[in-house]
């Protein structure tokens, strides 16, 4: 039994579940109360938990987190908000330094169940500081894992593990998702565990790797090119720390190309762990360079044509595949 | 001085200490900036601009005071609800109703937008996306200023919200320290977002805060554009005399949302209305009357002017070229070198 | 009170008021860490120990007289000059001393160092290498308590220096806020690495700074155990009785450099000389003699008392074994998923 | 003619004839003064320019870089100082919002001659909070440089073309390395131009690509293996933005294999997009998979031997070396 739902609601429902199931779970941000969340995400939670549990905070995103670890590492399960991508930059060491290592310095003693909602990606013409994508740093930092849904049934699974969890989760919601429907079971008590990629659709010719928003591209890509003969299999590693080298490797083992997608920044990207991790697992069965389809390097400008020519389209993804799966060594 | 418990319509300044054109230029700016506001807010449902505006509609003393302080060569950094500061500072509407509309004329040639709007030649270091973002930004041009033993100072502009920022407390602490000719402008409106000050800061006179860094916090009526001009004047004088920063709150109120298309639940009709009733422009505008420091023929002229200029103004935007797609690329750095930055 | 100009080795604090019990636990106590820190700077001379030793000699008065205060459920964070605190708080100097030599049986097996020594179970949230790092997780750990309706607080040591750190303003601010059962513990010794107070803050007492947040601030003698000791007390009823924070600013000075080998060119014989005047322990004893508090006996049973601990914490850090290389891969998570962290 | 400095002096030397030749550019953080630096880079810089041009600050890293971004807005050429790389973390909003990004938000007016030393790698037991490099993740930020010298001539020369130059720069300076000594030229005005890789060694059956502190690491190695008959190039990239991908991908083509060696953990470092550029542009070269060595993906260890296990050691990169020139695809 399944029932369709927005990406956003499905977050909702995780959040409200897991404050039902357990007591010491509550939600803290920048206007996640009374006006809901700024993009509605947690509307409706503040009437059903009060003000206690569904707490509206100072603009202070240094205390926001570190008051979130405090209160993990004395026993509660706080789920904390950054409103954007590009305000967790303000907190940096309360997360890098502080949550991601206070379990290691302890000697593993420190439990750290704290969630950090973020959203990431461009909601079209907010330019250079509401737009981007930072969970590719946060993979060069041991201690965090990062969550990095594409679909609602992903959204609400993985929520819950990582609110159920003992390791500090970044959980990143792209906003362009939020709308976006999709099927998730009737049971209240479903998980999606960390560490497992879903292979989107089968294919033969060429692997796209598609790292949280952009999926619905690469699957509209995909069935374009099905069209004109390639058949790409479409991989979404769900969570980039633990990530699942294994299903990425046998996928372009077997199609022999590799085109990896994101919305984060070219260089540096998730993209660019991945396509090293291929690189070196993968290298005698590549066909075809691996091709990275992310934002241009440069600032998100504020003109949406400006923006749309820099950002990973439907057109450049489709070149990209027709790129490797014409390739000849 | 006022207590945003009780509002009222009665400026307790004196227009008649000031000369006349001085009052018209006051009066004229903060026509222009709520007219501007209007207009930006019509062209975006039009679909000329396509991004996020916060607007500053009912703000536009403190943002036309404050300025009215500062000489051509002094700098200000101004915030996501920064349309009011700019035009005070000398921001020629043109480019800025351009800069909305995302074309290669305005200020940031389609890439800046609302949020991120600079004129260095005016000495507007920037809008900023990022809450108390600016305010290190400001206090780091002071230094400048100081260093080179220049007769300038600088402004930055936040909001209440701002001031429980981390940056907003070491770039005041700096500032303390080294009596940089820095002041800090407090425009307290009550609401950061959705979420009212006396649920965001336990204290509801943010001014007190500068005496944690050793220098005066004053209140000023900020919807009354001349004590906002006379307390920024003494901050002004304090810092170009080498006295250091002066924390300034003008207490204000937004009459619209935080951005075009907030619902607003979080407050009441009552509250909005009250403050209506004391609304900048108006109450300055009868004042001037009352004291026959201008007379009704002068203001419909500069009424008159600010639509002509606005209708220009979008004229210009609407009938300017989109930048090239390609040029997306441009303007990352000052200088190229070998290697590749993409 | 004392301003740190005029240095006195008189204490102001009346010992006959305190069970005698409590003025030898906190001889005891004060003692211990002195010589904890004397013989790790020895043992680190002498290869024992790896790492970099911040020592708090000078600094007992504060860390004892705070800690007296709370409870065992009580929380604490600490900083990078922290051995004080976590003996205070009822560490144990064999898992410290094991720690800093970085054997498996220290209190984080060897992989944190003097850095990041934490024991959950006594309330020791941790040593912080951020200077005000551990200021927001304090402030956490007191929400959680307020949330959950027990009645325990958390206290945040940190020094002159990290006041100016955004993350105290931010934290502060919401305690302030939320009144959240949390006390913000300065020790003011003067200095941050070398460079003096008076030269990062304009402020010379910073607990004028609570102001701002709306609660008290209060300034002790911080080389008078007694004194910090009230003060903290008074802090600890009022986050108890659910009326919020409390600032209290520890005026003290450090002994040593700012860390093992600091050259200490910064400051004058003269300045450390009068400040070793007022050395809190000697102080301490002295009093506890002349009020008849305790005898010249029971207090050299204390010092030997000590001297024997220590002598085991070395001998257990010395016969402890290393971590095996291998298990610096271990601990990063507290649950495994599939796909690969590595 | 040259001369023997070491690593520390070089930067002190270009700081100090950059003070001399320009009234604009001043020193500003914590300790840098009357200490002259924790790492004693800046000593006698106090003494020679006094406190307005050196100048120590208080702790408040958000405001040491945004002040310098201001100041460099309004003129002037500001080197502002980061103890510990971990510490940027405070500061992060002020470089990767702002710093990065206020040239092109403004459409290209801004001139941002910002400077912003930051010391990276692990100095010996200083544990998780000190000894980090993250010099990977502002890869993925548009608009800074990143400069990562090796030796004493590039940091000199490197540090005079960042304070002369109009961008923001992280000019990242290896712990390990400030006591290394090496040649540097009598002439005082000599600049190292960024986006130039330097070879550091000439060889045939491998690349080795060595980032920053590692370098004298991988010479040494280098060198081990020639005696066992296997001949490694050395690359060293000297500034990772902009990157000289050219040279690398040359190098690569030539020697058919390559081994990335950096300080920064291993999943997603400066490696990674390394890594992925190779995958792309050389994948027809490759005869043996593309090997990172690097510190692993666990938080710094107090314990030198659990500190020397997660390091990238001599006996790490020779075995790689020897495992991808002994590797048959
Ligand atoms: C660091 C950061 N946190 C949060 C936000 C989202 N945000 C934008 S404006 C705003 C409210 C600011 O309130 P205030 O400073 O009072 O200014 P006002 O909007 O009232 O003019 C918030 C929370 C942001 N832009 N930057
Ligand atoms: C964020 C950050 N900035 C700088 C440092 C380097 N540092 C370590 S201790 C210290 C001085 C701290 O001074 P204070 O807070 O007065 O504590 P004290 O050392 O005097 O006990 C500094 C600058 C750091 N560890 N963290
Ligand atoms: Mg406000
Ligand atoms: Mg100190």
């Amino acid at each position: 039994m399944t029932r369709e739902i927005a990406f956003s609601k499905a977050l909702r429902e995780a959040m409200a579940e897991e404050m039902r199931r357990d007591s010491s779970v509550f939600l803290m941000g920048e206007d996640v109360g009374v006006f809901g969340g700024v993009f509605g995400v947690s509307a409706g939670l503040y009437d059903e938990f009060g003000e206690e549990r569904v707490r509206d905070t100072p603009i202070s995103e240094q205390a926001i987190v570190g008051a979130g670890l405090g209160a993990a590492l004395a026993g509660m399960r706080p789920i904390v908000e950054i409103m954007f991508g590009d305000f967790v930059t303000v907190a940096m060491d309360q997360v890098v330094n502080q949550a991601a290592k206070a379990r290691y310095m302890s000697g593993g003693k420190a439990q750290v169940p704290l969630t950090i909602r973020i959203t990431n990606g461009a909601p079209g013409s907010a330019a250079a500081q509401h737009s981007q994508s930072p969970e590719g740093w946060f993979m060069n930092v041991p201690g965090l894992k990062i969550a990095i849904p594409a679909t609602p049934y992903d959204a609400k699974g993985l929520l819950k593990t990582a609110i159920r969890g003992e390791d500090p989760v970044l959980f990143f919601e792209h906003k362009m998702l939020y709308e976006v429907k999709g099927e998730v079971p009737e049971d209240d008590d479903y998980t999606v565990p960390f560490g497992q990629a879903a292979i989107r659709r089968k294919g033969t010719d060429a692997t796209i790797v598609a790292v949280g928003g952009v999926l619905p591209k690469a699957m509209e890509a995909a069935d374009l090119l099905a069209k004109s003969g390639i058949s790409v299999e479409v991989v979404d590693p769900r969570t980039l720390v633990p990530l699942d080298t294994e299903t990425l490797i046998e996928s372009v083992k077997k199609t022999n190309r590799a085109i990896i997608i994101h919305e984060a920044h070219r260089r540096a990207g998730p993209g660019a762990e991945i396509a090293a991790i291929l690189a070196e697992g993968a290298i005698g069965y590549l066909d075809a360079p691996i091709v990275r389809v992310a934002t241009k390097n440069v600032p998100f400008p504020y003109n949406p044509e400006l923006e749309d020519f820099i950002l990973p389209g439907m057109g450049d993804i489709v070149e990209a595949v027709e790129g490797v799966v014409g390739y000849t060594l | 001085m006022n207590t945003p418990s009780q509002p009222t319509n009665q400026l307790t300044t004196q227009p008649t200490n000031h000369p006349k054109d001085h009052l018209l230029t006051l009066y004229c700016r903060m026509v222009l900036i709520r007219e501007f506001e209007l207009r930006a807010i019509n062209e975006r449902r039009a679909g000329l601009i396509p991004g996020f505006i916060h607007s500053c509609v009912g703000q536009e003393a403190t943002a036309v005071g404050a300025c009215a302080a500062l000489n051509a060569d002094d700098a200000i950094t101004s915030t996501h609800r920064g349309h009011g500061h700019l035009i005070a500072k000398g921001g020629d509407p043109k480019y800025m109703m351009a800069e909305l509309a995302a074309r290669s004329t305005g200020y940031c040639g389609g890439k800046g937008g609302s949020l991120h709007m600079a004129d260095f030649d005016l000495g507007i270091l920037g809008a900023n996306g990022i809450v108390a973002g600016g305010i290190p930004m400001a206090t780091g041009a002071a230094l400048a200023f100081q260093m080179r033993g220049e007769d300038r100072v600088a402004l930055a502009f936040f909001g209440d919200g701002a001031v429980n920022e981390g940056a907003f407390h070491e770039a005041a602490n700096l500032a303390g320290l080294w009596k940089l000719p820095v002041i800090f402008f407090c425009e307290n409106n009550l609401y950061g977002e959705g979420t009212p000050q006396s649920k965001q800061s336990p204290v509801a006179d943010l001014a007190m805060r500068a005496e944690g860094y050793a220098f005066p916090g004053v209140i000023a009526d900020g919807n009354d554009v001349l004590a906002v001009y006379e307390a920024t004047q003494a901050a002004v004088n304090r810092a170009r005399a080498g006295n250091g920063p002066t924390f300034i709150e003008g207490k204000t109120y937004r009459f619209r949302g935080h951005y075009e298309g907030d619902p607003m639940a979080y407050r009441s009709k009552e509250e909005m209305e009250a403050w209506r009733q004391r609304d900048p422009i108006p109450a300055f505008r009868r004042r001037l009357i009352a004291d026959a420091a201008a007379s009704e023929g002068e203001l419909r002229a500069i009424e008159d002017e600010v639509q002509a200029a606005l209708d220009e103004a979008v004229q210009f935007a609407a009938g300017s070229p989109a930048p090239d797609p390609e040029s997306a690329l441009e303007g990352v750095y000052g200088e190229t070198h070998g290697g590749s930055v993409f």
